[in-house]
């Protein structure tokens, strides 16, 4: 008898679904807003007056678990803008085809010169085109649209004294608060920016239970 | 560099007759447009999905993305698909299979790589098991990045593919930019591939066809080039000991024994004091909890072992793992006031291991369902048998 | 003796032939279906479309269907190769020609007798006949058939006694 | 003669070209019961899907596969499309004409209907395929099975109406009541019947053991590429058309409508019967085929047996007469 009923139950959910309107985003077209931590490719940023700020330092080729970054040191040279002698790099290739997108690299960086995209990289006719290197990185600040992650912004964003969430007093409207589009996330308001481990979803998790016994 | 390979093209009887019949042939461009667009638009798709990605691929066919927009759609029998989306890692014992299904796929055909691991094998690619990207032994049309791409990204894959067709109809496609061979570059050269220049050259027939067949069989003399091919050894040097909490543990926290296979041991009062330090330290993001249980032996107890592991963060990173080893029906002091990362880890300890965390907020079941009766993980939780609440 | 008739016999003849002398028992099967087909259009010819309907229905529908089970179900049979004897050749012609004299007289001997086709009523006449006049007959013949069906069931039903009893199914 | 021949062809165009509008309407109807939207890019409102589709499919390479019967592999795709096709000769189109009208066109019908098996059998047998073999054999005794209970559906408006002729039955519905299921006892169960025991006969969802991809990769058709595939993918829902026709036919009155008779009230009742079977296909899950033998032979075959019975009661007490 159980069968019948829920034959009949379920032949009423697909005609509920049929008189819904269709939940598909229209993709090429419209593209769904992506969530606040969502990167893709990389690029290299350049400072303010315009000298290039990667120094050559090899941290995100040390720390890269799937070894996809080449850096190629130049020798130690004046900056044009400072003045001051510092490291450059006479390559840098990323190869995106074995990346995973941890950000760790973007989290060593100590000048905040390598930094994620929001923009995804077009799929490639061939494997080649998905190495960037030194030329493809630059161009790619320019033409693509980074995440608010810098290497400064998610150390300081781990910082005891600065955004350790406490579990006990967490503000309330984190998990529920509409992600802002690109908006960086300043350095005195750090608890709005998720860490990068589990403890955003555990504060989901959690909040609402709370509020509402 | 590689090189984009021979446009595949097969064309149907009918073509060959139009095209020598004088009056007929007129209509050859006509229909060849007509044809092109009829074979942009039915993409029919194999889902070769073998592991995460493979849950992307279901998710892009739902209603969200719905690739049937675009009149594609998945068929269960390669005879029937025209696309064969390789979604996952792909081993050396599936790649034989792989290519026997694409072998029986009918032309025109062609090949999408979704994600990292099938288009480089991504971080498991100096494993001896894993294929070091599917193009060493098919030819790959469009590589769609990302770990795991998103659906639209797939999507997106698809127009590029549809793209391509065109532009192979019509003899346009030119090879792209030339850019650094990075596996060349960087690691222990990986197998050659399809549409490689130095392929052609490089390799004898045998090897190629043990290449494509990933089967040793078919080669018996190339056995060693191949096992080298995928077995690479691993490049990583043996991280350096981290000195400074070897001595802070020796002088602060009395460990004196420091096994070379296992964390150094401190006892369960100590540890929330040592986490503490450490994180002041500025070892500042939670990497693990791993628990263990060891049952009991003669001359030990009921044990639980519970590794934790930090990280600093910023340039020049260092760990550092221990553990505590409690009896079982103790408990160990919950590092979620320090590091809220701790809180779901923990929380799936409690749940397979049975590690009770004092000072946990919220100690649930986080994998099991709430009635469940045991903790799976525990060694002596019964395996031979179906336990409470499932029957 | 009408165009269609001679192509619906030759169809019968070739098909026939084909399923005798066919190498592979399947394709027997199939050609015996072609001959039964090939005499439903016998029986449309013939305005008898009840008869061809039961012709598709019973022999096409069913008797091939239970000898394609037959051909599948039994062990490789689908698989090898027939040979079909021609040793004893002159026996067998000996034989086919005395059955088919047989036939043939008994046929010509009943060409004059034989009642005429009553057209416009023939669907209701056949179930008048069949359910008023021969009803005995009938349903004896369904008696028959429930026995024939009862006893397959029988010999087909697996004898093992220690078996559970078929109510009560195992855990898993 | 000429008119029929040409009522013959005009009949095939139609369920053809029918059959392709009903491609792109299962995917559209799929679409919106999964709260998706369905083919959109190709032609205005995806209405050229099929026709990709289609010319996509000619373009494919034919395989052959080794160890293969070349001749019955080849032979039966087509076969299932004519025998499909063969159904939709007996249905009537308005008052008095059908391409072929028949005294016992029921029975022809459902004779057809029977013999669509023998072409996917050969095929799965051909295909030297276990899943295929295994597919086929699935959906011969899919057939047997089910052409009993279909058969025992069918008889409730053959004998509340008196006669096997298809026009004959609309006609009977016209004259004592325009919507056909009157006597509601016999009648609507026997629709019910009737349905299910004809989606399992075209081997639809929730019986589409044959088929089923999680256990035998496609079927009977695992081995067929390009247009070959193409030939039973029609026939599939070349069947379900002409299955709903014939439905509409015997249990809802046919070209019988309130204002005008005629052919678009067939249609209409046909486009209304094909919605409901893709209605269920896209709902329910597939059957075990140890369920769908049980649902055959223990609930619907006895249910037929008492429908016919309680239909030849009704005849007796002569209120329809």
């Amino acid at each position: 008898m159980g069968y019948f009923v829920d034959t009949l139950n379920s032949i009423g959910a697909t005609v509920r679904n049929f008189l819904r309107p269709p939940v598909t985003v229209n993709y090429p077209a419209v593209i769904r807003p992506r969530p606040e931590r969502y990167h893709t490719s990389f690029a290299l940023l350049h400072d303010a007056p315009g000298d290039e700020l990667c120094i050559g330092c090899l941290a995100c080729e040390r720390i890269c678990p799937s070894f996809v970054i080449e850096i190629k040191q130049a020798p130690k040279r004046e900056s044009p803008v400072t003045g001051k002698k510092r490291g450059y790099v006479e390559a840098f290739t990323l190869n995106l085809t074995a990346c995973i997108g941890c950000e760790l690299c973007v989290q060593v960086c100590p000048t905040d010169a390598l930094v994620m995209l929001r923009t995804p990289e077009k799929p490639a006719f061939c494997r080649e085109d998905l190495i960037l290197d030194v030329k493809r990185l630059y161009a790619n600040e320019k033409e693509k649209q980074a995440a608010w992650a810098t290497g400064s912004r998610l150390i300081e964003m781990q910082d005891p004294n600065v955004g350790q969430p406490k579990v006990e007093k967490k503000p309330a409207p984190v998990a529920a608060a509409p992600a802002p589009a690109v908006t960086p996330v300043a350095a005195s308001t750090p608890a709005a920016a998720p860490a990068p481990v589990a403890a955003e979803p555990a504060a989901a998790a959690s909040e609402p239970i709370k509020g509402a016994s | 560099m590689a090189v984009i390979e021979e446009p595949r093209s097969y064309f149907h009887p009918l073509y060959d007759v139009m095209l020598s019949t004088p009056g007929l042939s007129v209509g050859v461009a006509p229909l060849d447009r007509l044809l092109t667009w009829g074979l942009k638009n039915a993409l029919w798709v194999f889902p070769m999905a073998t592991s995460c990605c493979g849950i992307e691929l279901m998710a892009s066919a739902a209603a969200r993305v719905d690739l049937d927009r675009m009149g594609t759609i998945m068929r269960a029998s390669p005879r029937q698909s025209d696309v064969m989306v390789v979604a996952g890692t792909i081993t050396v014992k599936m790649a034989p299979r792989v290519r026997r299904l694409w072998d029986q796929m009918p032309e025109p055909k062609w090949c999408i790589a979704m994600g990292s691991c099938a288009i480089s094998g991504d971080f498991y690619r100096n494993l001896y098991p894993v294929v070091p990207g599917i193009d060493t032994f098919i030819p790959v049309d469009v590589y769609v990045p990302g770990c795991p791409p998103n659906p639209e990204a797939l999507m997106h894959g698809l127009m590029r593919l549809q793209e391509k067709i065109g532009l192979q109809r019509e003899g346009k496609l030119v090879p792209s930019e030339p850019r650094p061979d990075f596996d060349a570059m960087v690691r222990p050269p990986a197998l050659s591939r399809i549409g490689d220049a130095a392929r052609a050259a490089d390799l004898s027939d045998r090897q190629e066809q043990a290449a494509l067949t990933m089967c040793p069989d078919a080669a018996p003399g190339v056995v060693e080039d191949e096992e080298k091919g995928f077995a690479q050894p691993a490049t990583q040097a043996t991280p350096p000991l981290n000195t400074e909490l070897v001595e802070l543990l020796r002088d602060r926290f009395g460990v004196t024994e420091f096994p070379l296979n296992a964390p150094p041991v401190v006892s369960a009062d100590k540890h929330l004091e040592l986490a503490a330090t450490l994180q002041k330290m500025g070892y500042r993001q939670f990497l693990f909890v791993a628990a263990s249980h060891r049952p009991a032996k003669e001359g030990s107890e009921d044990l639980c072992e519970v590794a934790y592991g930090l990280r600093t963060v910023g340039a020049g990173t260092k760990e550092a793992i221990w553990q505590v080893r409690v009896p079982t029906n103790q408990t160990v002091p919950s590092l979620v006031p320090l590091f809220a990362g701790a809180d779901w880890q923990e929380r799936e300890q409690y749940d397979l291991v049975g590690v009770k965390f004092a000072g946990h907020p919220d100690l649930r079941r986080i994998m099991m369902s709430d009635d469940w009766v045991g903790h799976p993980l525990r060694r002596d939780y019964p395996a031979d048998k179906e336990c409470a609440p499932w029957r | 003796m009408t165009p269609g008739f001679i192509i619906a016999a030759l169809l019968i003849f070739a098909a026939s032939i084909f399923t005798v002398r066919s190498s592979k028992l399947v394709h027997a099967v199939l050609w015996l279906g072609a001959m039964l087909a090939s005499t439903a259009v016998l029986f449309i010819q013939l305005d008898a479309p009840f008869l061809a309907g039961i012709q598709l229905l019973l022999y096409v529908g069913g008797v091939m269907t239970l000898m394609i089970f037959g051909v599948m179900l039994t062990k490789k049979s689908g698989d090898g190769e027939l040979r079909t004897e021609s040793a004893p050749a002159l026996r067998g012609l000996v034989i086919s020609l005395a059955l088919f004299g047989l036939l043939a007289g008994g046929i010509f001997s009943m060409t004059n007798g034989a009642p005429a086709l009553q057209k416009p009523e023939e669907v209701a006449s056949i179930a008048a006949s069949v359910l008023g006049e021969h009803w005995l007959a009938f349903e004896t013949l369904s008696v028959l058939l429930l026995a024939a069906m009862v006893g397959a069931i029988l010999l087909a039903r697996k004898r093992d006694a220690g078996a559970p009893e078929s109510g009560k199914a195992s855990p898993r | 003669m000429i008119f029929a021949a040409s009522l013959a062809a005009a009949v095939v165009i139609v369920v053809l070209s029918a059959t392709a509008l009903a491609l792109w309407y299962e995917r559209k109807l799929a679409a919106r019961m999964q709260t998706r939207i369905g083919p959109q890019f190709v032609g205005p409102i995806g209405l050229f899907q099929p026709v990709a589709d289609l010319l996509k499919l000619v373009q494919k390479e034919e395989i052959v596969p080794m160890g293969a019967d070349r001749v019955l592999f080849a032979l039966a795709p087509p076969l299932t499309v004519i025998f499909a096709l063969a159904a939709a000769a007996f249905v009537p189109l308005w008052p008095g004409v059908a391409v072929v009208r028949s005294d016992v066109g029921v029975l022809l019908v459902i004779g057809f209907g029977g013999l669509a098996m023998v072409p996917v059998w050969m095929a799965g047998w051909a295909s030297f395929n276990k899943y295929a073999l295994l597919g086929a054999m699935r959906a011969v005794a899919q057939s047997i099975s089910y052409g009993v209970p279909l058969v025992l559906a069918a008889m409730v408006p053959v004998i509340l109406a008196g006669t096997m002729d298809l026009d004959g039955i609309t006609q009977f519905q016209a004259t004592h009541h325009w919507f056909g299921l009157w006597p509601i006892i016999p009648g609507l169960p026997a629709f019910i019947l009737f349905l299910l025991a004809m989606l399992a006969e075209s081997n639809r969802i929730p019986f589409d053991i044959p088929e089923a991809e999680s256990e035998l990769v496609a079927g009977v058709t695992t081995e067929y590429t390009g247009m070959q595939f193409g030939f039973v993918y029609l026939a599939e829902y070349v069947h379900t058309v002409v299955g709903a026709a014939i439905g509409s036919v015997m249990f809802l009155g046919g070209w019988d409508g309130p204002f005008a008779p005629g052919l678009h009230w067939l249609l209409l009742k046909t486009l209304c019967l094909f919605t409901f079977i893709y209605w269920i296909r896209w709902t329910l899950v597939r059957l075990r085929a140890d369920q769908l033998m049980t649902l055959c032979w223990k609930w619907l075959v006895p249910a037929g047996l008492g429908l016919v019975f309680l239909s030849a009661a009704w005849n007796q007490t002569g209120w329809s007469r």
